[in-house]
């Protein structure tokens, strides 16, 4: 399989999720540039964390207008799969492919920790490896974390299962006292409508070995590489 | 001509920052300060010309760029159309 | 002779003279000012030069030692280390968000002028008390400039230390420190060659914000200094993520000559700088420089201490390669100037010379100060101690929780929480342990990190405080497994004018060159911030020490919490009854007081050999030393980041508050699988280390018998929520 | 009665911000748009009563929490001052 990594100017985890898909999961990757407008051959979209534009009005706000992401959404639109991870979430939603907005953390302060996160979809190409009500072991580090959508669109994400995991205790508990961030309904992943584009607060390339602390983000990162991988031997087949 | 973009949060949405202050500020003192909402100011130059036109263009930034019109509402204004 | 003159510059009437010595002239106002700002303390170190030459900068692996933009020490593998600690004291405490900020920001620039990639931040910061609404103000701004900056660079803040003393209330000292990593044939240097050769200034715009920044630093903070809130500079991170990620692709082609980056004084450092290190000189036209403003005067841009620019020599026709690559991140490239052969700075302002004066003269030949030293009165009275009248004690789990409890002593997550110390995926060991280590890239090696700083034991005597510094970073390297390399220093102290403060810095200088030539650890780089005081009252002498180290497999890293039920808890090094300059006696007595504890450099290099060698043997579980708050906070936060309880006995026959708080150096607290406590032992041994068998883990209270009697039993719980809460409990959460 | 304070950099303070957006807008094609400041826009409720109070209790807010007074300025204004 071969993933693209967008790096936008201010890009920082891009390094990271290169890594975690090429040397860790022995995929082809390639870092994509954000003046560049092609995405032929690759087979998913990865837009890692960091800072694209500085960020300096609201995360996201100003690399949503990139050629590149012009092309991700084309990329997007036409069911090809794409992971959003911190600020690539954040970009995710302000160029509409996903519901909802980051708000500032609630405590107001940067928060850099491991967190535990609930499956709530294990039926998404995202979480194919994983057992619906699994809890990951992943590290976040944001500032703009704190998911915000109207209690309407709540109510229809819930309905098509589109919450993709939430914050909760190591036992799977989802309430407030394990909501890093103040996120609305515990959620630190959502899905979109089609099921092919998912954004998400905690980094699964940052947990992806045993070295760094933990392999829990391979579950996610794992489950991309399985659905493409059993895609492509189907479209093979026939 | 000045002009300023006034964006601040949409009633019902959260706003940790406008909550972090009022409480700052009841703890200071000013405990008659309520329903703090924290918002941005953009302050820029256009070119001297209509007014309207100029309000439409500030209207168009708003939506494309300056607001996340999911979250946030926006007001428009010419500082110095008299002059 | 205009002794008016001279002194609107901040020059003395004989650094005056000597200006019109070396010009032959009367200089000029615009050449008056840059003698100003090039000769203030803060870029001239005329004070410090002649005693910073006692440090031993070389050894075997340092490849680039004090003198550069950053120091660098080989690790091995073709690559090596580059790194640097500065201080960003008065700005951050005029403006403790910019400040902090923009102290990151410079920190980082001077690495990757070498040529490296930034890997990793540390911060040393000191505040007054936290009961005072200021100073959290100020400790909130501070972490927060830092973070922002630091995250948005995506470089991981992985280290650091926290203190807090009254005398810091007026004067909080902000430390920040870069490390970078690089192949050797890639080191990059601060010198103009080639006479023709381009002189470009890339990065951002220039405007007025920090103007006169670095003949600020040089006095101390008075009613004026709030005047000059003008200052301020901006920490513009994305921009200088942009500048990082355009040098780096610049240095992959041979356009560079040399480069430096833009700090204190500006531009005027910057050229004089890299005219004198490479015998040159440099002919500029300030009307060729970008701006953000408008109508500023040749002076104004010369001093701007505006961010985020570089100054790079150019190899003549390489120009427009230069150009393209900045343009291709967004950036400003633009060729200002020149390299001569005259030797000469030369300013122009459209064409016309404004300054010209030797390059040399302004780097290098401000004239050096000597001024008194003398041991102050009061020293003796801050050394008396009578330990009869401390309190006596009923319930030691109080006391116990008390010192868990200062701000000095409790976790400093509320800090490191705000950094992210993973980004880049190398963090093995992330904040929370004594070091920290980071794998490195192409190799099966790792680094350790770590920043030291001392204060109350300095103020007893400065010059074991500062050798202190040095053994407990070294110290600290060693319990996660690293062999110490080389050290890179901030000398943080009061007027030098004064003769106490004199005497403190040559104390401390002394101190640290002997610790580092007892431990055969280098100094590579350093930084000197004086005039750390407020109207009279000057911080505690503050000599801090950041320090890296290597070992061959970062998958055996130690940490410092126990880890398994039924180990073994050996104590390496001695129990001792010195109680001085402890945090319980300041707990107790709201002083710093007592006589410092013995420092044995042969005895501590002992002590560390042992450790570093049963670390990288895989034979140690966890390693932590016993620094401030003694054996007893040790011991506590080893269960409390372990999360397990432990028993132990420790011997009697010695007055238990010095036991249990007192804070003697030389001293490491392991955990051991039983089937390996008797190498360790023997380990001991035969290296002539005491070590003596605590108790052993497990449970899930923590149990301490003094002299078979037992004194404190409390759940783990109970202590992690009195360390753990202590800092978000004043600071919010 | 509404309140709004506005919080901007000062004259001469480096505003990256304001420069980010401003070489966003143009990449956007408002070309036009020049000197944009980006600042805070605080809106509260005050208890009714007198204005000059009011805007009195807003300047000890801005000058004690509200603006960082080092880099930036601050502007009161009382929203429904009429009504
Ligand atoms: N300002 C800070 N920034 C980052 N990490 C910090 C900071 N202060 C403390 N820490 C981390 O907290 C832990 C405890 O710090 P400290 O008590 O100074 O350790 P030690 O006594 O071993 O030097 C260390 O891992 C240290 O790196
Ligand atoms: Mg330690």
């Amino acid at each position: 399989m071969k993933f693209a990594v967008a790096v936008f100017p201010g890009s920082n985890c891009d390094i990271d999720a290169y890594r975690a898909m090429g040397a860790v999961l022995g995929q082809k990757v390639e870092y994509v540039w954000h003046r560049a407008t092609d995405l032929s051959g690759f087979d998913g979209v990865i837009l890692p964390g960091g800072f694209s534009y500085g960020d300096y009005l609201r995360p996201g706000a100003i690399a949503h207008f990139s050629p590149l992401m012009t092309s991700v959404v084309r990329f997007a639109r036409g069911g090809g799969i794409v992971i959003g991870v911190c600020n690539g979430f954040q970009l995710l939603t302000e160029a509409g492919l996903l519901p909802g907005a980051l708000l500032r953390n609630r405590g107001l302060t940067f928060i850099c920790d491991t967190v535990h996160v609930r499956v709530e979809n294990a039926g998404t190409p995202f979480t194919s490896r994983c057992a619906a009500g699994q809890v990951l072991r992943l590290p976040i580090a944001h500032g703009d974390g704190n998911y915000s959508v109207d209690a309407t669109t709540l109510a229809a994400m819930e309905q098509k299962n589109q919450v993709l995991l939430r914050y909760c205790s190591a036992e799977g508990t989802a309430d407030d006292a394990h909501n890093p961030n103040g996120s609305c309904a515990n959620i630190a992943g959502v899905v979109n409508e089609q099921g092919n584009v998912a954004g998400m607060m905690p980094h699964p390339e940052r947990a992806a070995e045993s070295l760094l602390g933990g392999t829990d983000g391979l579950f996610i990162l794992g489950s991309v590489v399985d659905v493409l991988t059993r895609r492509d031997h189907e479209s093979c087949a026939c | 001509m000045k002009a300023r973009v006034l964006i601040t949060p949409k009633k019902g949405i959260a706003d940790p920052q406008g909550t972090a202050i009022e409480q700052a500020l009841h703890a200071l003192g000013f405990t008659g300060a309520r329903g703090v909402r924290m918002g941005k100011c953009i302050e820029l130059e256009l070119p001297d010309g209509d007014p309207n036109s100029a309000r439409d263009a500030l209207a168009r930034m708003s939506e494309q760029l300056l607001a996340n019109t999911n979250i946030e509402q926006y007001t428009c204004m010419i500082l110095d159309e008299d002059v | 002779m205009n002794p008016v003159r001279a002194e609107r510059v901040g020059l003395t009437a004989t650094e005056y003279r000597r200006v019109c010595e070396l010009l032959g002239r009367e200089p000029g106002d615009v050449e008056l000012d840059l003698f100003g700002v090039m000769w203030s303390e803060h870029c001239s170190y005329k004070t410090s030069r002649p005693l910073l030459r006692l440090f031993p900068t070389s050894g075997p692996g340092v490849l680039q030692g004090p003198g550069e933009n950053a120091g660098i020490v080989d690790i091995g593998d073709d690559l090596a280390v580059v790194m640097k600690v500065e201080s960003h004291n008065h700005p951050s405490a005029v403006e403790p968000y910019q400040g902090a900020a923009t102290g990151s920001g410079g920190i980082i620039r001077d690495i990757f002028t070498m040529g490296a990639r930034p890997v990793a931040m540390l911060d040393s910061l000191r505040f007054g008390d936290l009961e005072d609404v200021h100073q959290r103000a100020l400790f909130r701004e501070v972490v927060k400039g830092i973070g922002d900056y630091d995250n948005c660079m995506g470089i991981p803040t992985v280290a650091g230390e926290v203190g807090f003393d009254p005398s810091y209330a007026g004067n909080c000292l902000v430390n920040a420190m870069c490390v970078g990593i690089i192949r050797h044939e890639d080191i990059k240097r601060g010198a103009a060659a080639g006479v023709g050769n381009a002189v470009m200034l890339v990065g951002s715009t220039t405007g007025r914000d920090g103007m006169g920044g670095a003949s600020f630093a040089s006095v101390d903070l008075t009613a004026a200094s709030q005047e000059r809130k003008s200052a301020v500079q901006v920490g513009d991170p994305f921009m200088e993520k942009l500048l990082l990620e355009a040098c780096l692709e610049l240095f992959r082609t041979d356009a560079v000559v040399g480069i430096q980056d833009l700090g204190a004084a500006g531009l005027t450092s910057a050229s004089c700088e890299t005219a004198a290190r490479g015998g040159v000189g440099i002919d500029l036209d300030v009307e060729l420089v970008p701006r953000r403003e408008d109508g500023m005067s040749a002076v104004e841009v010369m001093i701007s201490e505006s961010q985020e620019r570089m100054l790079v020599i150019v190899r003549q026709g390489h120009e427009d390669e230069v150009r393209r690559i900045f343009d291709k991140w967004g950036l400003n490239a633009a060729v200002i100037g020149h390299v001569t052969e005259d030797g000469m700075l030369t300013v122009r302002q459209d064409g016309e010379v404004v300054a010209q004066v030797p390059a040399k003269a302004l780097a290098e030949q401000a004239p050096l100060r000597h001024p008194q030293a003398e041991r102050p009165t009061w020293q003796d009275d801050v050394m008396r101690l009578d330990e009869t009248e401390l309190p006596a004690v009923s319930d030691w789990k109080v006391v116990l929780k008390d010192v868990l409890r200062m701000p000095t002593v409790a976790s400093k997550e509320w800090v490191y929480r705000q950094y992210d110390s993973v980004v880049r995926t190398s963090t093995v060991v992330g904040p929370g342990s004594d070091a920290a280590v980071l794998r490195v890239d192409g190799t099966t090696c790792g680094i350790a990190l770590t920043i030291d700083g001392a204060g109350p034991m300095s103020l007893l005597d400065p010059a074991t405080g500062a050798a202190m510094a040095v053994a407990e970073a070294a110290r600290n390297l060693v319990c996660s497994g690293a062999r110490p390399l080389a050290l890179t220093d901030c000398l943080n102290f009061g007027n030098p004018e004064r003769p106490d403060v004199f005497w403190q810095f040559s104390q401390a200088v002394a101190g640290m060159s002997k610790a580092c030539r007892a431990l055969g650890i280098p100094v590579i780089g350093g930084n000197v911030s004086f005039y750390n005081e407020t109207g009279t009252l000057a911080i505690l002498p503050t000599p801090v020490v950041g320090m890296v180290g290597v070992m061959d497999d970062p998958g055996r890293a130690c940490r410092q919490g126990f880890v398994a039920p039924g180990d073994s808890i050996v104590l390496l090094g001695e129990c001792t009854d010195e109680l001085g300059g402890s945090v319980y006696v300041h707990m107790v007595t709201g002083r710093t007081a007592g006589h410092v504890p013995v420092l044995d450099l042969e005895r501590e290099c002992l002590v560390q050999t042992v450790c570093q060698g049963a670390v990288s043997r895989g034979i140690i579980r966890s390693a932590h030393d016993v620094s401030e708050g003694g054996l007893a906070v040790t011991l506590a936060e080893s269960c409390i980041t372990g999360d397990i309880g432990a028993h132990i006995s420790l011997p009697g026959g010695v007055r238990p508050d010095a036991l249990l708080f007192g804070e003697a150096p030389s001293r490491i607290v392991v955990s051991v699988a039983p089937e390996d406590l008797c190498a360790l032992l023997e380990m001991a041994r035969n290296a002539g280390v005491p070590a003596t068998l605590l108790g052993c883990v497990g449970g899930s209270d923590v149990i301490l018998e003094v002299g078979g009697r037992s004194i404190v039993q409390a759940p783990v719980t109970e202590l992690a929520d009195a360390w753990r809460g202590a800092l978000p409990g004043v600071m919010g959460r």
